[in-house]
């Protein structure tokens, strides 16, 4: 390991904010993953590791997690960090702003600090997955000392946001770039190697290549460049690629099928549409080769996968017959694609070119992001792409998108297909509050059989956004989130 | 005397499509030392062709085919472009036509003089300052150190010539060549400029080429005379031989056509009025806005006059004296500040504008520029019948009317569907002058109708006029800056200063006994007065 | 009337111009499909209503439209062009934070593609009819006709990518921490690719109407009057032609700066450029209003502020303007 | 006028080129046997390589010059369709406000210049972001910021004919204003606006194809912009895809610029003489 030296890595598109606790999305994870931290870390087979806490116990019926914390870690203002601290975030800022963290909370009690650097959670009822809900943008520390009594939204220091990372917040040029510099005082020996990084703002997908290729960034985190770029850019002179480091998001692509009205409510026309498409071309045509195709609502990638059920193989003449039996009329239907680059414009066409083989008639809407949240959060679609994470387990990231609770207007990451099968939402539920695998194993593997056959979505593919790289930074991709902490073990060989 | 310039069997070839194959055609001419050379010539007989010829100003396309053109011994017409760029304003000169727009409207006239001695790298920047000043006060330009700063905007048409005249008399040039220098502006400046012409050429003895086609000008000014016709000399002689004893045929139609200083007899005028203005008043006022100041002219100030049936009334005065803005008004193209204007008895000022536009044909206008008067999209027969159609007359029955009215007008009915580019200025004047009658007004108002014309044309129209008059009752306000014209035509005329009627009365009382120091004024700035009451006592 | 006057005059008219456009915009802009607070919390990546109504009351998308637009507007009065609900700060700050670099770009662009366009529209009238003419004058529809992004792309790929002699994206080399002279110069260096693929554009534009109105110059009789006082063909250009046939295309330039800004949009998406372009249609997909309307509002009156520079421009070289009244 | 105008070289290049590309428009259907979107063949197929494609494959194996074919129509439709909707707006306004003047002009220049105050490119993207890309709304979008220079030019026009005497011979014969302005005003403004309209083709297909780069075409239609915007994350190892349509703009716009030219020499000869044209 050498230390020193300068990442620059790409972000893509600018973040709104940097302040984790507020806001989520991916770029904000990406830079923000440096400056926060959460009480765990997990690596690539999504095991927890030691974060700001130093150890944790599980009680044995499941209901209280008592963590240890790390000693002498300080916020980057130059406060302690204590127990206090992650009573403040879990118990008081978090449950306010954090919309995702929010339905787990539910599952607590109380949070209680036993001294300074123990902290007990208490449950109500067991929560299976509870563990993994610590990662940083998850459930980010907090400073109870700038926020406390505060009006969050509107905090000066949102700006400038103060974290316990292994990098601190320098300086952000609107349009251009983020620069985040060494945490001296960084509680684990040695760590950060690197003096500083720059996260790149580069609005075009083609000009991020190219400054890959000058040499104006070390790093194009998994998405940056569209996937044609990828090949050409790995097979340069010195340039690394992984796939790893997307466990614990584990991206799931498929397209919502409107279950409430129009053709798509026809559970024989969901799957005509299954089989009427080529998912094999699209992953290779379209994702250039990147991605497996997805067998239901669970990624392969995460605990609980089942691959026991009905497989949705090319086979137009059985989407025709199935059209057939339900006597679909010819009445067309709308694809809402993506509006996240040409890759999901083209996978739509993709899709349109396959429906129509079989007599789908298919009109493309189209929207930017607005409207395509406006569309689907408001379910005024008929076929709509989308793609979510899995956070580590069916219950964070899966059964959210499926039971009937989740059918709420206004949001885009729910059950927006209007699913509803009781029978399974009782499942789901009682999968959730287990705390043995073995158990939870058997019932994610039922309800993985039962609603493959049901296809309220049409599962698309398992996305693969590999991570590109200079072969000679090390140690950057070590964790399930891969690039968002990445910076914390990186080193450059000089 | 020595000859400072001969052109010798000049040819002027046209390019491809141009109305003839030549502008000019074996021309040769002769100015002696300290002579004023004038050519005449109907419009696009080649006068200023053989001007820019000499100059080196061709048009692009137009190009000398044949002959010379001796200078101090130097064939001008074949001189390498460098030398004859030395030969400009130094040796020969030229001021043109139009003063409005022959001077850069950007740069201050001091510098545009200066720039003369700057082209031929004379003197030192302050010497061209003081060359500048004097030649200023030489043309008789007011306030001299003020003039020498101003921009043209801010000079009147005839202060803009006697600019354009210092410049070309900078570097003292052996011939001037003036493009009809005076035609765009009015008879009392137009003598001005004339006189201070004259006294130049006696200061300085050099030659002038004076193009004009008034022959009262001629009278005026010229020693030799060359008249042209379709880009041939047709007749030469001194000033004297050519005005009394004509020559060729053309000459003598030429000046045949010039309305002679004879005065009409006088008509008994009938009793019913059928235009009457009474108190007119229409001030302009341009500008203001936001923060700006209003300016007023005061274009028709408090007129009264009357026109009787059947009468033709002439309206004569300086360019800007508000003769336009009392014939519009008139016919309420310009709605007026205060007064009346009775049309047969009706207040047309008082109408609405739905009612006005049922009165509107009581009085109609024949305009003064043939070319802009016609819509150039619209056939003849449309821009004839559209009047009456509208008042509601049937399309079959305007329309034959309308052929009626070419004929009457001298054009055959077949005019009816061309189209007005297809007709000269004289043919145009006919087809507005029928257009008016078409609509059968009580009166007609003349602005300027002839202005534009050839003479020979300008004797034409007058001939139809007075025809039309005679067979039609009609009473016209006949427009005019041309005293001449007026003289000719009218029953009575009337003469306007700065919006004001300073005289009214009969053709005899307004030229053989005028009463107002203005009327004088006027009479006597009329170019040729001397040679035209010869004329007049000849004839 | 004054240059100090039809300043004034032209203010109050641009202030009126700048209200009204900030009334029409915001209607506009609510009569798009999209909700802010959805968007928002779309970003989230997890969404509840909580969180929607929580932002919704925030920004007050909760009230009627008209005490929304009221509110805007009073804030515009006071030159308070609100908040951006996306990125959590004064709409103003984010805009002086982007303002400098589209400035520099405009500017330049609008410079290069004056000057040249002048230059090239002098030369092809001083040889029209010529082949050097028909070849300038191609040449110039050649980067008319050539769309901008297109031109933009293929410029970083030759200039940057495979000749690499200047930067390719980006407004100043990043962490370089240049200062004085060395920054002038590195800005510079990144400005040469987007201010040429953009005032290239616009240069024909600007070079046709220079050709044209040198042409129509050149037969107005006081042309004549030059060449009769025996000056040379260089000289009338410069001094007779030239000057005349400027003015209607600094008047048309001024007029043409909109379109030079809505042209920055695409320069700056694909130069990475950090300008106001970029931040509007960043903005635009988020709706977050209060941002775009601010954009609008500020390129609007850079469009008016060149107006009135062309303006002044104009009464200075040409005396009967400011005399007229 | 047809004479002067077919001596003009460059014109008539234009006609030529506009021509062939609006022959390839018309006969898209006659010319490929397969629709712009269906995959045919391998992507990424080189021109001149495969016989049948002869412009090579796209990013799914669609046919480059099928697209390029049927990309015609939208650009020619929306530039034609823009254009006209644009003269439907900036004649009648700017006609208006030339021929009756005061507070009539006044307000329609204030209209205009508030317009032409917002950066044109600008409005069009909310525009069509607002409205949602389709063909209807990017048309409309391109004509409503296209239409101020039209009604500055007719505006200026109607002023200049507006004083020519034969309007007041016309007002003396008893015509109404609004016949004035139609019948006679209007037909004499003809020849710039001609002129300025096949300009406006050019730039209107040059703006939709800017939109559809920006992501913002209609993403049922196969447009040139289409092509390039989907192509230019592959410009580096499929050059092709974004070249011929980038050829294809260049072309028909050029070909529209010649034509322009061509028309404005002649249409407005200043080399006759004045009133003999
Ligand atoms: N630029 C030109 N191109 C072609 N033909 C021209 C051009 N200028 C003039 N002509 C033609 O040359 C001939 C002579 O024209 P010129 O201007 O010398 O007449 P003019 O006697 O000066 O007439 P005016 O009294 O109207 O000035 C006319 O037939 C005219 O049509
Ligand atoms: N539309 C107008 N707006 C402002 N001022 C005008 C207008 N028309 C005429 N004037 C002014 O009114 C005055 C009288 O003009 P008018 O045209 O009636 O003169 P005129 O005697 O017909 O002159 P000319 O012999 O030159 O035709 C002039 O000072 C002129 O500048
Ligand atoms: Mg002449
Ligand atoms: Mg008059
Ligand atoms: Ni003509």
């Amino acid at each position: 390991q050498e230390a020193g030296g300068r990442l620059d890595i790409v972000v893509q598109p600018e973040p709104p904010g940097l302040m984790l606790g507020m806001v989520q999305n991916g770029p904000t994870q990406l830079v923000a993953g440096d400056i926060y931290e959460g009480l765990l870390r997990y690596n690539t087979d999504l095991e927890p590791m030691p974060g700001l806490a130093e150890s944790w116990e599980i009680s044995d019926d499941g209901l209280t997690y008592t963590f240890k914390l790390h000693e002498g870690v300080k916020w980057h203002d130059g406060e302690d960090f204590t127990a206090d601290d992650v009573v403040f975030s879990a118990g008081t800022f978090l449950p306010e702003t954090h919309a995702r963290l929010r339905a787990s909370l539910a599952y607590v009690e109380s949070v209680t600090a036993l001294d300074d650097l123990t902290v007990e959670f208490k449950l109500k009822e067991p929560f299976g997955p509870f563990i993994s809900v610590f990662e940083a943008a998850t459930m980010p520390m907090i400073p109870q000392h700038i926020y406390e009594g505060t009006d969050y939204a509107t905090n000066e220091m949102n700006a400038t946001p103060i974290g316990t990372g292994p990098f601190k917040f320098e300086e952000w040029v609107k349009g251009s770039y983020i620069h985040l510099v060494k945490n001296e005082d960084y509680y684990v020996d040695g760590l950060p190697y690197l003096d500083e990084v720059y996260y790149r703002v580069i609005p075009d997908a083609a000009s991020r290549a190219v400054a890959f290729e000058t040499g104006e960034v070390d790093v194009l985190p998994g998405g940056s460049v569209e996937n044609w770029d990828i090949p050409r850019l790995t097979e340069m002179e010195g340039v690394c690629s992984t796939s790893e480091g997307w466990e614990f998001f584990a991206p799931h692509a498929w397209m919502w099928l409107n279950n409430r009205e129009g053709p798509t409510s026809d559970v024989r026309f969901r799957q005509a549409i299954m089989y009427a498409m080529d998912r094999e071309f699209m992953k290779d045509v379209v994702w250039n080769g990147f991605g497996t195709v997805a067998t239901g609502p669970v990624s392969s990638k995460t605990n609980f996968y089942s691959d026991d059920v009905t497989m949705y193989d090319h086979d137009p003449e059985k989407a025709k017959a199935l059209l057939e039996e339900m006597g679909y009329d010819g009445e067309p239907v709308t694809i809402l694609p993506l509006p996240y680059g040409e890759t999901w414009q083209r996978w739509a066409e993709a899709v349109r070119q396959n429906l129509s083989e079989v007599g789908i008639e298919v009109e493309i809407d189209s929207a930017d992001v607005a409207g395509w949240n406006e569309k689907t959060s408001q379910w005024d679609y008929d076929i709509a792409f989308t793609y979510l994470y899995q956070y580590g387990d069916p219950a964070l990231g899966v059964s959210r998108n499926y039971t009937a609770d989740r059918i709420k207007k206004g949001s885009p990451w729910n059950n927006v297909e209007g699913y509803d099968n009781p029978e399974l939402d009782e499942k789901w539920f009682k999968a959730a509050t287990l705390v043995d695998t073995d158990e939870r194993q058997a019932l994610y593997d039922e309800i993985q059989k039962e609603i493959v056959d049901d296809v309220p979505v049409a599962w698309m593919l398992e996305l693969d956004f590999p991570t590109i790289y200079r072969c000679n930074v090390h140690d950057l991709v070590t964790t399930g989130i891969g690039v968002n902490d990445g910076p914390r073990n990186a080193w450059i060989e000089k | 005397m020595s000859t400072t310039l001969s052109i010798e069997h000049l040819t002027i070839g046209l390019p491809e499509g141009a109305d003839r194959p030549f502008a000019v055609e074996d021309v040769s001419m002769a100015i002696e030392k300290g002579e004023i050379l004038c050519v005449v010539g109907e419009s696009g007989s080649g006068k200023s062709m053989t001007a820019n010829a000499l100059m080196g100003l061709l048009p692009p396309g137009v190009t000398v085919k044949a002959g010379r053109a001796m200078f101090e011994a130097r064939d001008v017409l074949r001189l390498p472009e460098t030398e004859k760029m030395a030969l400009r304003g130094a040796e020969i000169a030229m001021i043109f036509q139009e003063p409005m727009t022959a001077l850069n409207p950007l740069m201050r006239i001091g510098d545009q003089i200066a720039e003369v001695f700057a082209a031929h790298d004379r003197f030192t920047q302050a010497e061209r300052r003081e060359k500048a000043l004097d030649l200023i006060r030489e043309v008789q330009l007011p306030d001299p150190e003020k003039i020498i700063r101003a921009y043209p905007f801010q000079l009147s048409g005839g202060q803009r010539q006697r600019a354009m005249i210092a410049m070309a008399l900078a570097l003292e040039p052996k011939l001037l060549i003036a493009d009809e220098p005076t035609t765009a502006l009015d008879v009392t400046t137009q003598a001005q400029i004339l006189k201070l012409i004259l006294d130049l050429r006696e200061k300085r003895g050099m030659a002038v080429m004076f193009i004009t086609h008034d022959f009262g000008v001629v009278a005026e000014i010229a020693d030799q005379v060359i008249v042209m016709r379709e880009g041939r000399v047709v007749e030469r002689g001194s000033a004297e031989a050519v005005l009394k004893a004509p020559q060729h045929d053309y000459t003598k139609r030429l000046l045949d056509a010039i309305p002679t200083g004879t005065l009409p007899e006088r008509r008994v005028l009938s009793e019913t009025p059928a235009l009457e203005i009474k108190g007119l008043r229409k001030i302009y006022r341009t500008g203001g806005g936001f923060f700006r100041e209003a300016r007023e002219v005061r274009a028709v100030d408090d007129v009264s006059l009357t026109v009787a049936r059947g009468e033709v009334l002439g309206l004569v005065g300086e360019s800007g004296s508000g003769k336009s803005t009392l014939g519009r008004t008139a016919v309420r193209l310009v709605t007026p500040d205060g007064g009346q204007v009775l049309v047969g008895g009706t207040d047309l000022a008082a109408l609405s504008d739905e009612e006005l536009r049922k009165q509107r044909h009581k009085v109609q206008m024949i305009f003064q520029d043939p070319y802009a008067s016609l819509n150039p999209r619209q056939r003849i027969i449309g821009a004839i019948t559209d009047g009456p159609i509208t008042r509601g007359v049937p399309r079959k029955e305007a329309e034959a009317r309308a052929r009626e009215l070419l004929e009457i007008v001298g054009l055959g009915a077949d005019a009816a569907t061309r189209f007005p580019h297809e007709f000269s200025g004289g043919q145009r004047q006919r087809i507005g002058i029928a257009r008016a009658l078409a609509m059968d007004p009580e009166l007609i108002i003349a602005d300027e109708a002839v202005s534009a014309l050839d003479v020979s044309i300008q004797a034409q129209v007058l001939d139809l006029l007075r025809e039309l008059r005679q067979k039609m009752e009609l009473s016209i306000l006949f427009i005019t800056h041309d005293l001449r014209v007026a003289a000719q035509l009218c029953d009575r005329i009337a003469v306007m200063q700065k919006g004001k009627l300073v005289e009214i009365g009969t053709v005899h009382d307004i030229f053989l006994d005028p009463q107002q120091e203005y009327t004088r004024k006027l009479l006597a700035a009329v170019p040729g007065a001397d040679w035209d009451s010869q004329r007049a006592a000849t004839a | 009337m004054t240059i100090f006057t039809t300043i004034l005059s032209r203010l109050v008219k641009a202030v009126m111009t700048l209200l009204a456009i900030a009334v029409l915009n915001f209607c506009l802009l609510h009569a798009a499909p999209g909700d802010p607070a959805v968007v928002l919390a779309g970003e989230a990546g997890a969404a509840d209503e909580q969180m929607i109504e929580q932002l919704r009351e925030r920004f007050g998308l909760d009230q009627p439209l008209y005490v929304q637009l009221a509110k805007y507007v009073g804030g515009i009065v006071q030159l308070d062009l609100g908040y951006s609900f996306r990125q959590g700060a004064p709409v103003i700050d984010l805009i002086a934070e982007r303002l400098p670099a589209t400035l520099i770009l405009t500017l330049t662009a609008f410079g290069i593609s004056l000057v040249c366009g002048i230059a090239l529209g002098v030369a092809a009238a001083a040889r029209v009819g010529k082949p050097s003419d028909s070849a300038l004058t191609t040449l110039a529809l050649l980067f008319y006709a050539t769309p901008l992004y297109w031109a933009a792309l293929m410029a970083v790929l030759v200039f940057s990518v495979w000749l690499g002699w200047l930067p390719g994206f980006g407004y100043e080399t990043v962490g370089a921490n240049y200062t004085g002279f060395e920054r002038v110069l590195d800005i510079l260096a990144h400005l040469i690719l987007p201010a040429l693929t953009l005032g290239l554009f616009f240069m024909a534009v600007y070079m046709r109407m220079t050709r044209a109105s040198m042409l129509e110059v050149s037969t107005a009789d006081f042309v004549k009057t030059a060449k009769a006082k025996g000056l040379s063909g260089p000289v009338i250009r410069r001094r007779h032609i030239l000057r005349n046939a400027i003015l209607p295309v600094v008047t048309l330039a001024g007029l043409q700066a909109g379109q030079l800004v809505g042209g920055a949009v695409l320069t700056e998406t694909v130069f990475a450029w950090p300008g106001i372009g970029r931040l509007m249609f960043e903005s635009l997909a988020a709706r977050d209003y209060n941002t775009i309307l601010g954009v609008f509002l500020v390129s609007a009156a850079m469009v008016i502020l060149f107006n009135i520079v062309t303006d002044i421009v104009y009464r200075i070289v040409d005396p009967r303007i400011g005399a007229r009244a | 006028m047809w004479k002067r105008f077919r001596s003009n070289l460059g014109a008539m290049v234009g006609v030529v080129l506009l021509l062939a590309v609006i022959l390839i428009a018309i006969f898209a259907p006659l010319l490929f046997s397969h629709d712009p979107w269906q995959m045919v063949q391998r992507p990424f197929l080189a021109p001149f390589s495969t016989d049948g494609l002869p412009l090579g494959t796209d990013t799914l194996g669609r046919d480059v010059a099928a697209q390029l074919a049927y990309g015609a129509r939208v650009s020619l439709l929306v530039g034609l369709v823009s254009t006209l909707v644009a003269l439907l707006i900036g004649v009648p306004l700017g006609a208006l406000a030339g021929f009756y003047g005061g507070y009539v002009d006044e307000g329609a220049m204030r209209f205009t210049e508030f317009f032409q105050t917002i950066p044109n490119f600008a409005l069009a993207i909310v525009l069509v972001a607002i409205f949602e890309p389709t063909l209807a709304s990017i048309t409309l979008a391109i004509a409503i910021v296209s239409w101020p220079p039209v009604a500055r030019l007719v505006r200026a026009e109607v002023m200049s004919v507006r004083k020519r005497e034969f309007v007041d011979a016309a007002t003396l014969a008893g015509l109404s204003k609004p016949h004035i302005l139609v019948r006679q005003v209007l037909p004499n403004t003809v020849s710039p606006i001609i002129v300025m309209a096949s300009l406006m083709v050019a730039t209107a297909i040059l703006l939709e194809s800017s939109l559809s780069f920006l992501g913002l075409g209609d993403p049922n239609t196969m447009s040139w912009g289409y092509m390039i915007g989907a192509a230019r994350t592959v410009i580096r190892s499929a050059w092709w895809l974004s070249f011929f349509p980038g050829i294809a703009i260049v072309i028909t716009v050029l070909a529209l610029n010649l034509i322009g030219e061509g028309l404005n020499d002649a249409l407005n000869p200043h080399l006759s003489r004045k009133g003999k044209a």
